[in-house]
């Protein structure tokens, strides 16, 4: 019964599921199937998300992704805020990399106002992001271990890891997660020496981890057994579906919004990108540890050669801020994939359409085709493997 | 005497209870308890071998058939419902129930029994493997084929159903 | 009898003088004076009753201090501290009140008082009988299989002609407990990982059975105090003549302990519990107590499993070195009883969770038939039992190569097409 | 060969169970209630009025109720009230001053836009993170008493940003001092020629003023 023929298969049983949590459907081919309400409060789903999975046996028939749970009307409020009044709220769309959404957004306000950034500011965002690459893709990485199974030990040092980082985050822009750190022209604060040194001697150890990491759980049998070959997502539907970031390139199709828009100042880097072959969630696992390798080559050459001088374009305005009328769309590679910000401006100080594109949102809508004829528990990997954020999926 | 008359009775009474239960789960699980009385009658008599091959063989495994059993059968309501009230079906019950008990006094009356109860010979489990590998090993190879052959039927059966299912 | 091992010096010294030693003797005197002052008539029910009241008392502390052990050990193995809040309450009759938290060694009296006091909510719709006598049953037969555990030279509660059998036919029975706990509770998750779970325990059984046979196979006995005895030389004084340090052995021991790990339900084949998938498997609907009752006869389950394999492989109470012989035997025995549980502890903390197929078809697929093999190699084993001299070395690597060969073969066939791979990088 | 894997994650662990026991990188756990955490410098939580001394916090507000912040504010969570009558500020002009000045950090999210946006320095970030009430309204929304803080205490929190405000604000005062002076002479100068020139008023009686009042630059 392989999983191709079943994706046209439409089960005889209403769409609206909101029944009780379980329930036995009726179906001529399979006898009965069982349809299983996984969430919204369930230890697996990454935040409030819900799947209702129709089983056969063990085995996923249908399934269907329901979430909406955390919709705090984040861009009806942006319009009705000034420009600067949307950064914070930005934090907390994908709250685990705020540094990336924030420079997003202040891209796309630059574009639509041409505000120019100087070089310090521009070195400065490219640290904070690669920082924020490192910090959101150990997280996903000790989830997933979480998810296979393991009693929170690949997460524990993950996490210490990432605490590490985020002590940093925390001396430099006053939080840990919600930094609030880019304006429109550059950065807010100014990094001390003290804090330079100690985030290169960070960075410069961060490598030790991820040996440690690999020799532990890279090579484990019961991870490949568990992992490769699960969830296989193929270039093509990938790419028709608008796929971005790690699952993307875990499918072979080379597509880095860094080296495609070459956006900040990221030609001055040399960093590679790397590309998986099969697709499956072992890939996707593996784009993250070898993306964090080259996070770390991005940021020792970042302190290597960070110039000095002002953190903040003189022209910039903090107040009374109107850009011109017109529209703009500024895209980043964040961690989960291409971040955009879609600006439409008429000249008073708030914005007239401020749209987000949400990578994983957009990644999340290939969750069922990679979950069919799959077991229950390799859907709760592949939806691991995805890295999901409830903040950015809902806004 | 007393242990003996005990462990009848429990074992009959879990049999008896088994019968008479609605509920097929419960009916189920006393002839767990009855079979686990049926060890009692091993352990009474000093064949300590023999009751832990019960409890492992019937109390472990074989129960878990039966339960399975029950509960992969897909029964409808319509069967459940025997009407037990039909005089025809008393009566034809009766009779057989007779016949039944009839034959069994018959077999046990007729066989010349001991009358005393001999101590059990205190037999080790040595010269049990012995006897059985020894003078009994052909009965013992042909229990051994049996299983195997039962084994690999039923594997053969679980595995085509699922290839005829798909569409 | 024996016929194992490098008999070339085993010195046979003088084994009975440190058998007698007063520390050794001390819990029997103690239970025999016990035992003299009540009439002739009840001795005998008096002798059980104490050992039953000494292996709740001893087994059920060891249980309480497992569950701090294993919390506080995975909290190092994550690098963090584990439990150490829970001190010593402010009891009135005593004077003073010890502020010290003792590291958290009461938390499991702490945890006690938790599962006694919180409510015990029975589902309405649930099977109320079965669903009381469900964990009843699962801590009796957990608890009866320790009678036939050799705990000291002297020390086994009963002494069994086929304790083996026993122990295997007290084990199986809890099968059916699981199977009462999820149909009892009336609720698809607890049903369906109810059936998960016994197909994960039915289909370990029979690896762990296969892999006991070897020993009683060499020990050529069933009684596990003659398993024992059988293991009790030393080479040149120094070297065990544990079944371990035999190619079967070591190679029983693992299978053994893969199997017990699944038997007992933990890490790598927590499937039942597993968080990611049903909730709680077949304890969702159970709380308060009957819940606590279920933990416990898990770790009675995990305690008696290796007991077992202490008992088999690892020489039960027998001393690592002849000169070791003055430290008590039951010593010896929670010395290597703990290393095990230790080890549990460490797997647990480490590794990944198996889906269900692959859990499996891991046992019929590859357990099986190695326990399989390994039987023959035992047979082999001690059939060659009288070579002597430079036949022996063929003998170790003949029975080294029987076990190893099949091992990496079996293993490459399971893991076909499974390796990690190399990435390309895009310029 | 099946298990190598297994064994070096085994390892793995047992390193780090070791390590935990010597290697201060990787046991991290700090017991919170008995170690207080070291909050860095930075560190922001709830706003709070920056006062000159603590004697008398009302009197001697920085705020003078512009009600930038009140605007500015993503979440809304600042009301402010002018008060009617002014009162002399630091640097002796007379300023308004806010009658209630109210903030409801259950909604503040400490973004510190307000602090950035304020041009008299009278808002700053607070490290407090203990924060528990009862009552979500009297107990969160904190009135102007509540809030204000002495310019001592700031200095305590957040050292380097409080010396640099400081230094700032005195030079303005200093700049604002020499201005009055400047002023002031200006006026007693004027104040001089004009009696001078009183006794042929009477014929020119439109004569212009000699010296223009030389314009005072508004003091913000």
């Amino acid at each position: 019964m392989s999983a191709a023929d079943l994706s046209p298969f439409n089960s005889p049983f209403a769409a609206g599921t909101a029944g009780p949590s379980v329930r036995a459907v009726k179906d001529p081919f399979h006898g009965d199937l069982l349809e299983v309400s996984m969430g919204p409060q369930h230890p697996s789903t990454h935040g409030v998300f819900r799947m209702v999975v129709t089983l056969d046996g063990e085995i996923i028939v249908k399934l269907k992704p329901v979430f909406g749970y955390l919709h705090r009307n984040h861009e009806k409020i942006a319009e009705n805020t000034s420009y600067l009044g949307s950064m914070p709220y930005t934090d907390r769309l994908d709250y685990l990399c705020s540094m990336t959404t924030n420079w997003a957004y202040a891209l796309a306000v630059e574009k639509l106002a041409g505000q120019a950034v100087p070089d310090r500011a521009q070195y400065l965002r490219i640290i904070m992001a690669e920082l924020t690459r490192l910090v959101n893709h150990s997280c996903l990485v000790g989830f997933l271990f979480n998810d296979l199974g393991t009693s929170f030990t690949p997460l524990l040092y993950a996490f210490r890891e990432r605490e590490k980082i985020l002590d940093l985050f925390e001396s430099l822009t006053g939080s840990r997660m919600m930094c609030n750190y880019q304006r429109f022209g550059g950065c807010r604060v100014d990094p001390t020496p003290e804090w330079l040194a100690a985030a290169s001697r960070l960075v410069d150890n961060f490598p030790r981890f991820l040996d440690e990491y690999e020799t532990m759980l890279t090579g484990n049998e019961i991870m490949l057994a568990r992992t490769q070959g699960v969830g296989v997502l193929d270039a093509a539907k990938a790419v028709n579906a608008g796929i971005t970031g790690p699952c993307l390139r875990a499918s072979g199709y080379n597509y880095d919004v860094r080296k495609v828009d070459g956006y900040g100042f990221y030609p001055r880097f040399d960093f590679r990108v790397p590309l998986g072959a099969h697709g499956d969630t072992y890939d996707r696992y593996m784009m993250r540890v070898l993306e964090m390798r080259e996070s770390v080559k991005i940021l020792q050459q970042a302190f290597r050669d960070l110039p000095a001088g002002p953190i903040m374009d003189p022209k910039s305005k903090l107040r009374g801020f109107r850009p011109k009328a017109g529209e703009a769309y500024g895209r980043t590679e964040s961690p989960k994939g291409e971040l955009g910000f879609f600006l439409v401006s008429d000249g008073s100080p708030n914005p007239y359409r401020y749209r987000v594109r949400p990578p994983t949102l957009i990644n999340l809508t290939l969750l069922e085709d990679m979950c069919l004829g799959h077991t229950i528990a390799d859907s709760v990997v592949i939806l691991g493997s995805i890295d999901i954020v409830l903040g950015e999926v809902d806004r | 005497m007393i242990t003996l008359t005990f462990i009848a009775l429990v074992t009959l009474a879990a049999a008896a209870v088994a019968m008479s239960q609605r509920n097929l789960i419960h009916s189920a699980l006393l002839l767990v308890a009855s079979w686990a009385g049926i060890a009692g009658f091993y352990l009474w008599a000093g064949a300590e071998f023999v009751a832990f091959a019960q409890i492992l063989v019937y109390v472990g495994a074989v129960s878990m058939v039966v339960l399975f059993a029950v509960l992969l059968t897909r029964r409808s309501h319509a069967e459940l419902a025997i009407a037990p009230a039909s005089v025809k079906r008393i009566l034809a019950a009766i009779v057989a129930g007779g016949a039944v008990l009839g034959a069994l006094f018959g077999a046990v009356l007729s066989t010349p029994l001991a009358s005393a109860a001999a101590p059990p010979p205190a037999i080790s489990v040595k010269a049990l493997g012995a006897q059985l590998l020894g003078r009994h090993t052909a009965s013992v190879l042909l229990i051994a084929v049996l299983l195997t052959v039962a084994l690999l039927g039923a594997v053969v059966i679980a595995s085509t159903n699922s290839k005829e299912d798909a569409p | 009898m024996n016929s194992s091992g490098l008999s070339l010096l085993s010195a046979h010294l003088p084994v009975a003088a440190a058998a007698d030693g007063l520390l050794e003797r001390l819990p029997l005197t103690l239970r025999d004076t016990f035992v003299q002052w009540f009439p002739a008539p009840t001795q005998w029910l008096l002798h059980h009753l104490i050992s039953i009241v000494g292996i709740l008392a001893i087994f059920g502390l060891f249980f309480a201090f497992t569950t701090v052990a294993e919390r506080k050990l995975l909290g190092r193995l994550q690098n963090r501290l584990g439990p150490n809040r829970a001190g010593v309450p402010k009891f009135s009759f005593l004077p003073f009140h010890l502020k010290h938290k003792l590291f958290g060694l009461t938390q499991p009296f702490a945890d006690a008082v938790k599962a006694l006091t919180k409510e015990d909510i029975v589902p309405a719709a649930a099977d109320k009988l079965l669903h009381f006598l469900a964990p009843v049953l699962v801590v009796a037969f957990s608890l009866l299989t320790f009678a036939v555990l050799p705990f000291g030279r002297n020390l086994i509660p009963v002494e069994l002609d086929a304790a083996l059998l026993y122990f295997f036919a007290a084990g199986s029975a809890t099968e059916l407990t699981i199977f009462m706990a999820g149909w009892a509770s009336r609720n698809k998750y607890s049903l369906l990982s109810a059936m998960r779970a016994l197909a994960q325990v039915i289909s370990y059984e029979l690896p762990l059975l296969l892999s006991v046979i070897p020993v009683v196979l060499v020990a050529g006995t069933l009684s596990t105090q003659e398993i024992v005895v059988a293991q009790g030389f030393w080479t040149f004084g120094l070297l065990p003549h544990w079944f371990i340090f035999t190619p079967w052995g070591a190679a029983g021991f693992l299978l053994f302990l893969v199997a017990a790990l699944a038997e007992s339900n933990r890490s790598p084949f927590d499937l039942p519990e597993a968080e990611s998938e049903l909730i709680a498997g077949h304890l969702t609907e159970y709380s308060g107590f009957k819940y606590a009752l279920f933990f416990m006869a898990e770790y009675f389950g995990l305690t008696a499993l290796s007991g077992l394999g202490v008992t088999l492989f690892l020489g039960g109470w027998q001393a690592p070195c002849a000169f070791l012989q003055f430290i008590p035997s039951y010593l010896w025995f929670m010395g290597k009883l703990v290393g095990m549980i230790v080890f549990f502890i460490w797997v647990r903390g480490t590794l990944l969770r198996l889906r269900i197929d692959q859990l499996t078809r891991l046992s019929w697929q590859f357990l099986v038939p190695l326990a399989l093999i390994n039987l023959g190699n035992a047979a082999f084993w001690a059939l060659t039992g009288a070579w002597s001299g430079p036949l022996q070395i063929v003998r170790w690597a003949v029975s080294a190569a029987l076990i190893v060969v099949p091992f990496v073969l079996m293993g490459r066939s399971l893991t076909r097409g499974q390796a990690p791979r190399t990435y390309r990088y895009a310029t | 060969m099946l298990g190598s894997g297994i064994i070096k994650g085994l390892a793995v662990t047992a390193k780090n169970f070791v390590g935990s026991y010597h290697d201060p990188a990787r046991m991290v756990t700090e017991q919170y209630p008995e170690e207080r955490p070291k909050l860095p410098e930075a560190y922001r939580n709830f706003p709070f009025l920056v006062t000159e001394n603590a004697t008398d916090p009302m009197g001697t507000l920085r705020c003078v109720a512009c009600q930038i912040c009140e605007k500015e504010c993503p979440p809304q969570c600042i009301y402010i009230e002018k008060s009617k009558d002014k009162k002399p500020d630091a640097t002796g002009k007379p300023q308004l001053y806010p009658a209630v000045f109210a903030i409801d950090t259950s909604v503040c999210m400490s973004c510190q836009i307000c602090v950035e946006v304020c041009p008299f320095d009278a808002i700053k970030m607070d490290q407090v993170f203990e924060v528990a009430a009862t009552n979500r309204f009297t107990g969160l929304l904190l009135n102007r008493e509540q809030l204000a803080k002495p310019n001592s205490y700031f200095h305590q929190i957040h050292p380097t940003d409080a010396h640099e405000v400081d230094t700032r604000l005195a030079a303005e005062r200093k700049a604002a001092e020499e201005k009055a002076k400047a002023a002031a002479a200006a006026k007693a100068a004027a104040a001089a020629a004009k009696p001078a020139t009183p006794a042929p008023a009477t014929a020119t009686p439109a004569a212009p003023k000699p010296a223009a009042q030389p314009p005072t630059p508004p003091t913000a």
